[in-house]
């Protein structure tokens, strides 16, 4: 089924705005205005945008470390996720998180963990949660080819397997952990040959054409609201920059193998394809391109000029419910 | 009122918040077979979907607990026996115990983990922990301990109708005492402890499976001449040391009996709440009748000695007196 | 290869003491003599002899809660292992495991483990031990269907294929976790399929014929020695007693399939075979049994007449190498 | 002799024990590229073989290092940062610290489990862990957290010659302090405390990154006529308390300072066995300076306050003064 125009443009728009928000981000974290470390996802936003717009608002989603662009790809606002990382109190985490946890419950977010795989079970819980209720909800769990090595990735699918559980399991293999080569740590060529482990389907796609990622998680959707059960989706990608900002270590990848990806960049791949199939003119393509722009420089001023919490605000939010005040202890 | 042990208020309590409450619903290894007899007939009147047996993956477990309780169940995880939650030590930690205060609020993370504690009963190293000051460590998470069948029953309620996450620790030792519960409904809340017994010359603490020894222990006393008062905290984080530091006023003597390991116990954490905050009453040093830094022995008669009994409370009690 | 008719006679023997063993810990048991619980490997003894029989005293072995037929596959002792689940100073482990951790390490034994799953990632290391040293030594680690389910039976897996360890993986598919049926919760019929995971061989195996489970864990040590890494061998089998000793819930497994599987018990099916194919003479098989209940008599009688170790003990083999002694803390 | 850092004295130390025993090796994540920067050099010097990159496996990483250990060599796995260890919870509570125990002295397990504690730089709730309370739970473990580049080079060569597990906790906040270290080889043993400052007045117990602070506070109170006693324990697991316990016989007076959470936390454990053992020689409440039971916060503002300093520790001295 082809996408409409429309659609189309909004991917376009939602790639750009994760790009655009990362490159922002680094030059805040050069400006020394955010804290903390921060992990990039330049060159990944095909992926993330093709399967974020491969699922509804009220389906649950969850992302790892690298996810500033998760929510953005989910439809989030700009301005409380820069707050965010800037630690300010109108950040979408009110300060308490920052780059690792930027979550944005209001999209169907349930929470982006920086602990390597943790998210896998946690988004068979909610998908079990939708089936028990009977509600029409799948849930999109993103997440690394290093997370593939963690008991939690083990555990996650075979429970979801079992019970049907509707969970698209979107695999970012992107080649690396955080300095360690996939071939040199993870025992199979294609993460999701491991699905036979759990008799699910598995399906591989390229991460830099939106399109195609868009095309099989829709279909792992499809089949999740089917109650037929999850799906592993491992997308092939790669990301541009360091690990992490500042982490200057990167003899374990050639220029070359970095120089070849970058020719397949998703963000002009697709400009060029919109433009070419007569979805988008290239005055559209710029008009889309301004706005983005301006959304994101928006944002980074609401961020700038947003006061930060309160000493005191660090004593909230450890309970929904606080015990009753005791002296000690 | 029918007696009532331990064991039976605890598959009561989950019976009624069940019955009261369609978001609530178990999961864990076994228990559709009610494997430790709280959950007879389970499975019949609830059915399998809210009756869940997993597969032996307490990550898992932990996290598909976690993630239903975000997107608005009240799941009960069992895990069995208490150590088997080291297995999903990260996923409580990290995600259970951290994602309400992470996420600025945005979610809360009403789960409940229950665990029996079986020591004393020739199960070894592996089996035999008492691990909720491993826990206490950690922010973020309710944890009680219950040592009578009305506390379990009630706080146990509390828990799953509580927004945060709850570590329930239930002592095996505790299970076949029995007691006469109310016919009517009751809660016991959370974060208070209770006096389980008035006393005027030394405070005793007791922690779970320590509650009943410690009781015991005042009975002996008392045909001494020594009036013991006895506080069971009940729920160990966040905790009522109000209650604690007031006994310890009025007694200006403190017995704390933990089946813990010794360090950094939960006697360790009372000990050192009652010299920084009640230190000008105190008139003896605070004891602590623990279990040694070792690990839990197969063999009997290496392993009876090492938890508190009444007869090494008793004999704390007498060298604070002296 | 032909197995010589003293190989298949120490099989059938070492079958009968596992037999003879565990019934007679069910005996104790039901007296009061043996403190905790036990789990009894009745039915299984074939494919425990015949993987323990196809590697050598040198090389590792790991077991589990169900392990106290695996040290007498290996050639331990009975003495100290019956001592051992009386809890006398006698006993293998000084009285410090009892039933859950029978273990000879003077046959290769590294330990059993009684948290399902744990073995797994630790015999990848002392797998890693012997490549490290270029030691000609293998490591044999059996584990449950429900153990496959862990986390750690994945992070273990592909640590050893990764690394190209000497391990065989040796997974005791009885179709039961503690109650609860493998078709419930393991997304998969055969867990041999989960080696694809791992880019590893995952082999099926009669695990009531000695001679199949032999053949093929022979062959998995042969790739192991030759350093071509792990290999996942499923063995079907079954317990004919409960899940542990006194745990009454049957409701989990029908008569008829029990009853099935009586009828391939391993050890008639054994003796039957070496009597028609003449390896062994009735008379022969008969020694071979009164000796065994000889053995397991004497092991008894040396179990219930040893000493309980003293109090004082128990503080013994903490560490190694004790630190300075302190008052407190 | 050279100024070097702490971060650099842990590599010095692993280096010296690679060269001097075949049998030590070292595994973790990312190991192999020097991520933090104490592994330079170590695979050109050592090869691959020993200086191996693992998945993102934390319990492989702990049970290949403890069944590694059990079959005869001297792992060090490199847990990266803190927390992680909870993920290799089971492996090291289960296994690592029980199998010698449980196999009745069968087996040892030498291996060393590090790992960097960062707090107090925006790292936000799941990587700011100082978990070393949740591990002094567990017995059978020897757990150290040095604060100097002298101890922590001393202290890991001894760890790493040690028969048993040791958990070797290191403070990102120690990282960058350098000191003159000797050219000769020297080791720090394992379970003794050091006076780091010697006092009358008031002792102060500071652990890990606290004990810089604590060393800051007496510069501060030195010049308000207070002698302060600094010790540092140093091995947190089992602790020398007999110098802790010397030193307040001698002073009269205890503040612990202590980066971990407060609750079941080390300055928990050290004030109660002062307050059991010590209690005759106290004149004033022990007051612990740790880290309020919540969560670290990502923001700057929330997160700063939180951890002992020299000005929170300084007035914790005070008010015992009073
Ligand atoms: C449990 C755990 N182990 C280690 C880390 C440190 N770490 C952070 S990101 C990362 C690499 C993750 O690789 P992958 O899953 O492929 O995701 P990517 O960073 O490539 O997006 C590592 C090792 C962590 N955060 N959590
Ligand atoms: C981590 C952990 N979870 C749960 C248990 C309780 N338990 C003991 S044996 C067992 C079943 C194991 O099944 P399987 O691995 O198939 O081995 P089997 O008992 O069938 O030989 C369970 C759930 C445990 N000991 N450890
Ligand atoms: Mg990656
Ligand atoms: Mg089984």
């Amino acid at each position: 089924m082809a996408l409409s125009p429309e659609v189309l443009a909004e991917m376009y728009r939602r790639m750009l705005r994760i790009r655009l928000f990362e490159e922002s981000a680094q030059a805040l974290k050069t400006e020394g205005v955010i804290p903390g470390s921060i992990h990039l996802s330049i060159g990944q936003e095909a992926e993330i945008v093709g399967a974020c717009m491969a699922v509804e608002r009220r389906d649950y989603m969850l992302g790892n470390h690298r996810s500033h662009g998760h929510p953005i790809g989910k439809g989030a606002a700009l301005a409380p996720l820069m707050a965010e990382l800037l630690g300010r109190r109108t950040g979408v985490n009110q300060g308490k998180g920052g780059s690792m946890h930027l979550a944005d419950f209001s999209v169907g977010s349930l929470g982006e963990s920086s602990i390597v795989g943790s998210g896998i079970p946690v988004a068979a819980g909610a998908a079990l949660a939708a089936q028990l209720r009977g509600e029409d909800r799948v849930c999109l769990c993103f997440f690394g080819d290093g997370a593939s090595n963690e008991g939690m990735f083990h555990e996650g699918l075979n429970l979801a397997a079992i019970w049907h559980l509707p969970v698209i399991y979107l695999c970012e293999n992107n080649g690396y952990g955080a300095t360690t080569s996939a071939r040199e740590v993870v025992a199979v060529t294609d993460i999701a040959d491991r699905a036979a482990g759990y008799g699910i389907p598995g399906e591989i796609v390229d991460g830099q054409d939106v399109v195609a990622v868009h095309e099989v998680v829709t279909r792992a959707v499809e089949r999740a609201r089917r109650g037929e059960g999850p799906t592993l989706v491992e997308a092939k990608t790669y990301r541009y920059d360091n690990h992490a900002f500042g982490l200057h270590i990167e003899n374990y990848r050639t220029t070359e193998e970095r120089e070849q990806w970058l020719r397949r960049d998703p963000i002009p791949l697709l400009r060029d394809r919109l433009v070419a199939d007569g979805v988008l003119s290239d005055d559209a393509a710029k008009t889309v391109e301004d706005e983005a722009r301006a959304e994101v420089a928006a944002a980074v001023d609401f961020a700038r000029t947003s006061p930060f919490p309160e000493p005191a605000e660090a004593f909230d939010h450890l309970f929904t419910v606080p015990l009753p005040a005791r002296t000690a202890g | 009122m029918a007696k009532t042990t331990y064991l039976m208020a605890i598959g009561e309590a989950m019976r009624e918040e069940m019955e009261r409450d369609p978001s609530v619903f178990i999961l864990g290894e076994d228990v559709a077979n009610n494997l430790y007899g709280s959950t007879s007939n389970f499975v019949e009147d609830f059915g399998k979907e809210r009756v869940r047996n997993t597969p032996i993956s307490e990550g898992a477990i932990a996290g598909a607990a976690t993630g239903a309780a975000m997107a608005g169940m009240r799941p009960i995880a069992d895990f069995n026996i208490a150590p088997f939650m080291y297995v999903a030590m990260d996923q409580i930690v990290s995600m259970t115990a951290k994602s309400t205060y992470i996420y600025g609020g945005q979610t809360k993370v009403p789960v409940v983990m229950r665990a029996v504690m079986l020591y004393g009963n020739g199960n070894a190293a592996q089996h035999s922990d008492r691990p909720y000051p491993t826990f206490m460590t950690v922010p973020g998470l309710k944890i009680i301990a219950p040592s009578s069948a009305y506390d379990v029953k009630g706080m146990l309620k509390s828990a799953i109708r509580d927004d945060d996450p709850v570590l329930c620790f239930e002592d095996g030792n505790c299970w076949f005492t029995a007691e006469d519960l109310p016919d009517e409904e009751y809660l016991v809340p959370l974060g208070v402890a209770d006096v389980k017994r008035e006393g005027t010359d030394v405070t005793v603490v007791g922690i779970a499976g320590a509650v009943p020894q410690a009781l015991a222990a005042a009975e002996l006393l008392a045909e001494e001449g020594v009036s013991v008062e006895v506080v069971d905290p009940r729920t160990l984080a966040p905790m009522d040391t109000d209650t604690i530091l007031a006994s310890v006023e009025k007694t200006g003597r403190l017995v704390v009996a933990d089946p813990a390991h010794e360090v950094c116990s939960a006697a360790s954490q009372i000990a050192a709440v009652v010299a920084e905050h009640g230190f000008w009453h105190l008139q003896a040093p605070i004891v602590r009748v623990t279990t040694p830094q070792i690990h839990i022995p197969f063999a009997p008669p290496l392993e009876a000695p090492l938890f508190p009994s009444s007869e090494r409370i008793a004999a704390a009690v007498r060298s604070v007196l002296e």
